[in-house]
């Protein structure tokens, strides 16, 4: 079944904290070369028949992001993407 | 000499203060450990206790995994320490690997604060050898990733090595599998617990005073009982 | 003779390590060695060197370059200052102010700041107080703090955070939460507990299922987070919130009677520093006008006003603080809220009558591209600042490395003048003066307004709409349609879904919290010394009444938390109501102050604190008038507290039932 | 800078609460031709220099994803892929 990748992640200027977290925590595991992590949502849909990406990214507009503080992508995902499961 | 049970703060430790306070009021000793000393300072038992460890940031525990004291607890919990996780330090014990399973969001997707009963489904551990078996307990449950899952091999495996060491009755409060509320590792010195048996042992803050059970249960172990 | 190198124009890379305590042993100490005046340009420039100091600043407005173009126009309606609040300004300045200065007035001299419609009328809480001994701090204070025993004090505030919960509610209600936190720690108190009153539309509106749900997550988010326990609150249902919903949170915090803090600046030479999280572009939607007004015509769009709290960096702030309280590390504290910057640095220096002088590229930045008028004005949350003797600095810093909390010294205390006027506040950006004012006029001269009042053309009918005339159920079947209809009605049933929400259990002091009248927390484990508090408004009752309204919301108050055994001390209260600027508003904004204050007059107990939040309202029609009124008691030994619920004896069945009262 | 995406997702297996909430929610909505909803977590990596794939793969399996209940996937990103702030 075909299937869409919605990445929805924090607007550049808004605070990610989880993301910061994250990288506050790199150095102790011994990893100094990542300037800045963050962390947003990837959400898989999968469709029934043809997805319609216009009608996905009103569904990300309204129901799946937050437009207000996020960014959000839409894309048919490839075949060799993980799968959900059938 | 009283027994001298160490709790760890890490960063957004929360119920650490409740956990000393709950060792002190079954009669023992409370050491504070600090997340950055790997040093445990000689303490016969450790909790991990409540809270949101970094944030809660990126999964529960996660980071807290990381921090230098877990290093050498996952190293003495392997050579029989005594380990207790309340919540945020159950989570921590599933990430350290010391527990099987992990837990997980909430099925209903809200943190939620009731008053649980539990039932006690083993007394064969170190911090449960104070209850009698089957015993019915009331404690404060209050999380908001909380549901224990782990694959169905692992669950049968904990259910006849009676690794499970409590479970939820009545409504389950986060969809945990087989309604798990505390499983501990084979040995029986590692419990991992959701709700907060350091909230129920004062008559005026806690809705009974099952959860010194827990800390009794440690004290008897350490004087020697079998645990 | 040249500036340090790391405020140098191509050093403004915040993250640069050494910067911050977190980074390494610290930087600040030069700073503390103090700034000489000579580096702070003060000539005037002219023609060519104008301009290519300008391509260095990135055409950002220099106190210099303001003495020389009077005539630039500036957005300063946009910012919502009026032309006469704009002329006093320039009269002040004696000339135009910069950028950054005019984003400082126009944030210190809003409603929200400078309380200058509601002044006039909140003095009376002050004036027909009676005479308490136990006020360590009252009004003016970041909160109130009142003394419970010979050790220890209590303090307590409730604020709103009412718009940004619209707009996002679930960072909207968490970083409410995280305000009021941060009001009680800069007193010196460890937060204890939390409360809030919600009010929402309708409940079965649309909206509302989108606004509640993310409210009550993020009260319960940040709260929960933050290990601080939920002890009570309300939820309200009416329509005239569903464009504007009410989130009220409350915080208490426990101090010994000898930690408290206070906010001055004092001591020439100290050094200034900022403690806690990177600032970003939050909430700086209105003054973003400066920035496009009058450099990138069209550029960037508006940025979004909403911050996004982190509970965690909080936590570590709170235990960071209250380490330097204990080990008397700081001289002075203040919590960085909704004026961010600008209200800390002004407010701390006027409150000494001394100058500071604060190097804006030392700011650590979320954002490197920021502008100085821009980080004044960042709402970031999670940032306190403090003011520290500099041989204390070192230890200050390590502090809060040991907690993971960024520090960094980014100012000093300068002397007042030598006529004994007070100092003044020069910030510099890129070694360049970008503000130079004193700091009072930001902080005590803004416009104070006694606005026109009238009362409302329907009160004549509220009033003769008499509860006696309504018809009364009389028959059995009249009877069950009234009970059905109250037990299913929103406003009356069971809360749990939003209580269970809250963690009401940390910290093993909570003896009572939902569904009780009142929570009761025991600050002292030896004595069983405990407080009693409740949170409490009606705006229907206001709306009919306002002056018996508030006075309502306060008994009733006051009546649960004395139903628990506590004796009542204190008042808090968080005013919302319409906007200012409609007389029937102002009305019924007089009138509850006077009841409130009255109300506290007569039953002998000051109001030590509050907030007002002013222009709720949907489209044209304001909300019903709200006061929320909190009441603080003291109870010697909490294991004397009454429940609500009658209690099992060994006589049951033999109890008398006594109703009190007329 | 070079940045590295790792996308989390729950083990086929594991019941994902939050995606079944806003497959749900999705039929209110108009939308009848999804079939299912997974819902995990996106995570950019920048990195100061060139990333080696080999450490973040070991990084997501320590640190990133918990292998108990998530598999994830480390890829470069693409030049087109919204940008972390520099
Ligand atoms: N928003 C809230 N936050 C915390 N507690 C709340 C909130 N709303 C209601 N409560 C608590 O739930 C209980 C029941 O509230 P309510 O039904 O309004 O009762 P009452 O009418 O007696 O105030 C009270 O203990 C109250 O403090």
């Amino acid at each position: 079944m075909p299937r869409v990748v919605v990445d929805v992640m924090l607007k550049p200027e808004i605070l990610d904290p989880q993301g910061q977290a994250v990288a506050n925590a790199l150095p102790s595991l011994g990893v100094d070369d990542v300037a800045s992590v963050r962390i947003g949502r990837r959400i898989e849909l999968e469709f029934t028949g043809e997805p319609d990406l216009d009608r996905v990214r009103e569904l990300a507009d309204k129901l799946l992001a937050n437009p207000v503080i996020e960014d959000f992508t839409v894309r048919l995902a490839g075949a060799d993407e993980s799968a959900v499961p059938s | 000499m009283s027994a001298r049970i160490g709790v760890v703060t890490f960063p957004g430790s929360l119920d650490d203060g409740d956990a000393a306070r709950a060792a002190r009021i079954a009669g023992a000793e409370a050491v504070p450990l600090w997340h950055a000393d790997p040093d445990l300072h000689g303490v016969d038992a450790v909790v991990l206790p409540g809270g949101f460890s970094y944030g809660d940031y990126l999964r529960c525990g996660a980071i807290a995994r990381f921090a230098p004291v877990m290093r050498t607890v996952v190293d003495a919990a392997r050579e029989g320490l005594p380990v207790l996780g309340i919540c945020n330090g159950f989570q921590i014990l599933c990430e350290a690997h010391l527990l099987p399973g992990a837990l997980t969001r909430n099925g209903h997707l809200h943190f939620r604060n009731r008053d649980q009963v539990l039932r006690v489904e083993t007394t064969d551990t170190a911090w449960t050898n104070a209850f009698h078996p089957r015993q019915e307990i009331l404690i404060p449950v209050k999380n908001g990733e909380g549901r224990y899952v782990a694959d169905e091999r692992t669950l049968d495996e904990l259910a006849a090595q009676g690794q499970i060491v409590a479970r939820y009755l009545g409504e389950n409060p986060n969809g945990s599998q087989r309604d798990i509320a505390a499983v501990a590792n084979e040995a029986g010195n590692v419990v991992g617990i959701m709700p907060h048996p350091e909230h129920a042992v004062e008559e005026l803050t806690g809705p009974s005073l099952d959860g010194l059970g827990f800390f009794t249960s440690i004290l008897k172990h350490l004087a020697g009982a079998p645990a | 003779m040249t500036i340090q190198s790391d405020a140098a124009p191509g050093a403004a890379d915040p993250t640069e390590s050494g910067r911050e305590a977190a980074g390494g042993s610290g930087s600040g100490e030069s700073l503390g060695a103090g700034i000489p005046a000579g580096r702070i340009p003060t000539g005037s420039s002219g023609g060519e060197h104008a301009s290519r100091e300008q391509t260095e600043l990135d055409g950002v407005d220099t106190v210099d370059r303001a003495a020389g173009t009077p005539e630039e126009l500036q957005p300063y309606p946009e910012l919502g200052l009026h032309d006469d609040e704009y002329d006093r300004i320039r009269q002040m300045l004696g000339r135009r102010p910069t950028q950054s200065e005019l984003a400082m007035y126009s944030i210190m001299w809003s409603e929200h700041c400078s309380y200058k419609s509601s002044k006039v009328h909140l003095r009376q809480f002050g004036e027909k107080a009676p005479p308490s001994e136990h006020l360590l701090a009252g009004i003016g204070e970041n909160a109130g703090v009142v003394r419970v025993s010979d050790r220890l004090a209590v303090t307590f505030k409730v604020e709103s955070h009412n718009h940004p919960s619209f707009v996002e509610p679930y960072q909207g209600a968490a970083t409410g939460v995280g305000g009021i936190v941060r009001d009680i720690l800069a007193m010196g108190a460890r937060p204890v507990a939390v409360m809030d009153a919600l009010r929402f539309g309708a409940a079965d509106h649309p909206d509302t299922a989108r606004v509640l749900p993310g409210v009550v997550a993020g009260v319960g988010g940040y709260g929960n987070c933050l290990g601080l326990p939920n002890i009570g609150g309300e939820v309200v249902f009416d329509d005239c919130y569903q464009g504007n919903p009410l989130v009220n949170a409350l915080c208490l915090g426990v101090l010994p009677v000898d930690r408290l803090q206070n906010k001055a600046a004092a001591g020439v030479g100290n050094v200034v520093v900022l403690m806690g999280a990177k600032t970003g572009r939050d909430g700086i939607g209105g003054v973003s006008v400066l920035a496009s007004a009058t450099f990138e015509e069209g550029g960037e769009g508006r940025r979004p006003s909403v911050q996004v709290g982190d509970p965690f960096m909080e936590k570590l702030l709170i235990e960071a603080c209250l380490e330097l309280y204990d080990a008397q590390l700081v001289v002075g504290i203040q919590d960085l809220g909704g004026a961010g910057l600008t209200c800390a640095l002004t407010e701390t220096a006027a409150a000494a009558g001394t100058g500071m002088r604060v190097v804006l590229d030392r700011v650590p930045l979320r954002e490197p591209s920021m502008l100085p008028h821009e980080i004044l004005a960042s709402e970031s949350q999670e940032r306190m600042l403090l003011i520290v003797a500099p041989e204390k600095l070192e230890a200050v810093l390590k502090t809060a490395a040991k907690w993971g909390v960024p520090a960094t010294a980014i100012g000093e205390v300068t002397p007042a003048a030598e006529d004994g006027t007070p100092g003044r506040l020069l910030i510099t950006w890129r070694d360049r003066a970008v503000v130079d004012v004193p700091p009072a006029t930001l902080v005590d001269d803004g416009p104070v307004y006694a606005r026109p009042l009238r009362e409302p053309a329907d009160r004549i009918l509220f009033d003769a709409d008499r509860a006696e005339t309504l018809p009364r159920p009389n028959t059995p079947e009249a009877l069950r349609e009234t009970v059905l209809r109250m037990i299913t009605a929103p406003n009356l049933c069971d809360k749990t879904w939003v209580t269970e929400q809250y963690d009401r259990y940390v910290l093993g002091n909570t003896v009572l919290a939902q569904p009780e009248d009142a929570g009761v927390i025991r600050i002292d484990e030896q004595s069983g010394l405990g407080v009693a508090l409740s949170l409490d408004g009606n705006g229907r009752y206001t709306r009919l009444d306002p002056y018996s309204g508030a006075k309502l919301a306060l008994a009733e108050a006051y009546r649960n938390v004395a139903v628990t055994g506590a004796r009542p001390l204190a008042v808090t209260n968080c005013l919302n109501f319409g906007s200012p600027e409609d007389p029937a508003v102002m009305w019924q904004f007089a009138e509850a102050v006077r009841g409130l204050a009255d109300g506290c007059a007569e039953l002998g107990i000051p109001v030590t604190g509050g907030n007002v939040s002013f222009y709720n309202s949907t489209g044209a029609a304001a909300i019903h008038p709200t006061p929320v009124v909190g009441v603080l008691g003291v109870i010697d030994d909490v294991a004397d507290r009454v429940r609500m619920g009658f209690v099992r004896t060994e006589h049951l069945g033999d109890e008398l039932i006594f109703l009190l009262g007329e």
